[in-house]
């Protein structure tokens, strides 16, 4: 579907539609109409930002667990074309990751006073960036495609059981900063517990779906490019 | 039959540190070291219970990292890799080699709790069953990573360094709970207060271990 | 620059948005230059054979 | 004498993408013997490897029955001998040993001490018994090698570079244990050595792939 023209099309216009609707419907204090959108105090102009933050998130784990569905399949098959797709989604997964926490940060910075705050989320968006960071650095001390492939997925999958235990483990160690975490009843935390006013909501899922389908164009650019650099 | 089987090669592997020490000497050494760095940098100066956990499990967690990867490195490096695959399967060799990286962690860090709570005078374990039970389950839990890719790493270039890298983001779901256990432990909590960590513990050593079960022959074999 | 977008916070969200602009558009430079050496080296074979 | 049959089906094998070699096929009983020959590089060690089951084929299968039943790869190894280059014996262990270590790793049989010592008199090195391995000459290492594949008298045994850093005597050895194998069960010589290949009832001959 992606790879038809139409297809970019209106993949491109969508996203713009995204943009501009996230930047430009105005926020009043009692929405009247279907382009306005609440007045939550204490977030204010930055309740937009949930728009074009979370679907980064949200596409770099989308990305982790292709990058490790693929994985899995390599292992089963031994067809070197999972491996392919489990660096490229790997790749492009670390692109996402460092904008959603560049994104993050600067929102945090402008929400609760610091770049960094060791919250949850950003804990665990961090532990992403760095599991990323040891998948690439394992590849690129391997030699022989095969093994290269066969040890990377392997992490790859080890990384997949482990980083859930996050789940679990935070709530414990900290009470979290972010919109919806505890201790932040008030504020922030409709907006992050997607009870957002629906047309909000509209333009949130609208971003969500243009970013991923975002990723899904960029993977096959990619994987288009890694198959014809096979062949040289 | 594998469970014998992997006995003998949990056997071979102890009489080989025996005969040569090369993890045992270079370990002690390590956490001695590493010790001494902390009294000295420590002094007068009043540190936090929580800052005093932390440090134990950094020296747990590094020293793990320096002698760990041993017994799969040292196969590869000898060349004795084909050998072990011709004398039994890789469920054997990895429940072997579990088992020996499960005691060389245990003893290791019960040595290095007792180090630590004797000569670090401001970390005062007041919950002690707590503590030695976070021993026991953060050791079985680092042993069960740290094996799985130990086989990994030992097939990579740059062995030494990359071993930390890839373990880090792997252990730490185990370090944060592990550290807040030992934290609850200088703080005098009851027991049943850190239930919840010796789950989480409990369970992530029985994942990582299913896991590598199943991906340990896809990395012993070439 | 701070206390200017404190104040002015759907500015805030337009570096958000030109970031993840920004780091697109780094990412296709990139890939497009892998391109650029694919496409050298056919030419160039093209041009032996 | 069991009867073991080994049958290798379009066996092939890529390292990094290239491919090393392709579609052999052959089968071999028991009572005979086979070569395997090539240039240097063309994959007779892989072959072997993969004959083995320490190695798995990029595509094909080689399978080894005994009386009629297919042996799983996680039991192979009781079944298989393999001496090649790149075997090593622990180095920090004496001759003896390694074969008791050999012994009790695999657990399928028992050997005493008289029977150790008979077999490592057999390649004569029964005085060296209780020394290092590392102090060790290559051919008293190709030796114990030999040594230890044949402590569970398999039925497959697999000889890569079989007269290797050996003297006349230790040459001698190895022809005996060639003659044996291929009446008792599977020998299977990975070599380009002509006095080798007069063991061989057939050969079958790898051909790298240069790309």
């Amino acid at each position: 579907m992606i790879r038809s023209t139409t297809g970019k099309a209106l993949l491109s216009i969508w996203l713009t539609l995204v943009i501009v609707a996230g930047l430009a419907m105005p926020m009043v204090p009692v929405p009247r109409t279907w382009y306005e959108l609440p007045w939550i105090p204490g977030l204010e102009q930055k309740a937009r930002i949930i728009l074009f933050h979370v679907p980064m998130a949200w596409v770099t784990l989308v990305a982790f667990i292709s990058a490790m569905v693929y994985g899995i399949q390599f292992l089963k098959t031994k067809n070197l074309d999972y491996d392919l797709k489990s660096v490229n989604a790997a790749g492009l997964g670390t692109v996402f990751c460092i904008l959603a926490t560049v994104t993050g940060s600067i929102w945090a910075k402008f929400n609760w006073g610091s770049f960094w705050n060791w919250d949850p989320r950003e804990t665990s968006i961090f532990i992403l960036l760095l599991i990323y960071g040891a998948y690439f650095a394992l590849r690129s001390s391997i030699e022989g495609a095969e093994k290269r492939a066969a040890l990377s997925a392997a992490y790859s999958i080890i990384a997949g059981v482990t980083a859930p235990f996050f789940i679990f483990v935070m709530p414990r160690i900290m009470s979290g900063l972010h919109p919806g975490a505890k201790g932040d009843e008030g504020g922030a935390a409709p907006v992050a517990q997607l009870h957002m006013p629906p047309n909000m909501l509209v333009v949130f899922f609208a971003s969500l779906l243009g970013f991923t389908m975002l990723y899904v164009w960029l993977f096959s650019v990619r994987m288009r490019i890694s198959k014809l650099e096979e062949h040289h | 039959m594998m469970m014998r089987s992997a006995y003998e090669v949990f056997r071979k592997d102890v009489h080989s540190e025996f005969r040569t020490r090369y993890a045992m000497n270079a370990l002690i050494m390590f956490v001695i070291v590493a010790l001494s760095i902390i009294l000295f940098s420590i002094g007068d100066e009043s540190v936090t219970p929580g800052v005093l956990s932390g440090i134990l499990w950094v020296i747990i967690f590094f020293s793990g990292m320096s002698g760990l990867s041993r017994s799969f490195v040292s196969e590869e490096e000898r060349g004795t890799v084909l050998t072990l695959q011709l004398l039994t399967e890789p469920s054997a060799v990895y429940a072997g080699k579990l088992l020996f990286n499960l005691i060389l962690t245990v003893s290791l860090n019960l040595f290095i709790a007792v180090m630590y709570v004797l000569l670090v005078q401001q970390f005062v374990v007041q919950s002690p069953a707590i503590f030695w039970v976070t021993i026991l389950l953060g050791s079985a839990g680092i042993a069960a990573a740290a094996t799985i890719l130990a086989a990994i790493i030992a097939k990579a270039n740059t062995k030494g360094t990359l071993y930390p890298v890839l373990a880090f983001p792997i252990m730490l779901p185990l370090l944060l709970t592990v550290m807040n256990a030992t934290r609850l432990a200088t703080e005098g909590a009851p027991f049943s207060e850190a239930a919840g960590e010796f789950q989480v513990l409990v369970a992530y050593t029985v994942v990582v271990i299913a896991v590598s079960v199943i991906l340990f022959d896809f990395v012993w074999k070439d | 620059m701070y206390d200017f977008l404190a104040s002015n916070q759907l500015y805030i969200v337009m570096c958000i948005v030109l970031i993840n602009w920004f780091g697109l558009l780094a990412y296709l430079f990139r890939i497009d230059g892998r391109l650029r050496k694919l496409e050298q080296s056919t030419y160039a074979k093209d041009e032996k054979a | 004498m069991t009867n073991a049959v080994l049958k290798a089906d379009q066996l092939s094998k890529d390292f990094n993408r290239r491919k090393i070699f392709s579609a052999i096929s052959f089968d071999a009983a028991s009572g005979s013997s086979l070569a395997v020959t090539g240039r240097n590089g063309s994959g007779k060690s892989t072959l072997a490897k993969i004959l083995c089951g320490v190695l798995t084929p990029t595509s094909g299968t080689a399978v080894l029955s005994i009386d009629g039943n297919a042996i799983s790869p996680e039991r192979l190894h009781r079944h298989v001998g393999l001496v090649s280059p790149y075997v090593q014996m622990y180095d920090e262990f004496t001759g003896i040993e390694n074969l008791r270590l050999a012994i009790s790793i695999r657990g399928i049989v028992r050997k005493n001490d008289r029977q150790l010592r008979d077999l490592l008199q057999q390649f004569g090195i029964d005085d060296r018994r209780n020394d290092d391995v590392r102090t060790y000459s290559s051919g008293m290492k190709q030796r114990l090698k030999y040594a230890a594949a044949l402590l569970h008298e398999p039925e497959l045994l697999v000889l890569d570079e079989p007269t290797s850093n050996l003297d006349e005597q230790g040459i001698a050895a190895v022809r005996d244990v060639m003659s044996r194998q291929k009446e008792s069960g599977i020998l299977i010589i990975a070599t380009n050595d002509r006095d080798d290949l007069r063991y061989a009832d057939r050969q079958v001959t790898v051909e790298g792939e240069h790309t």
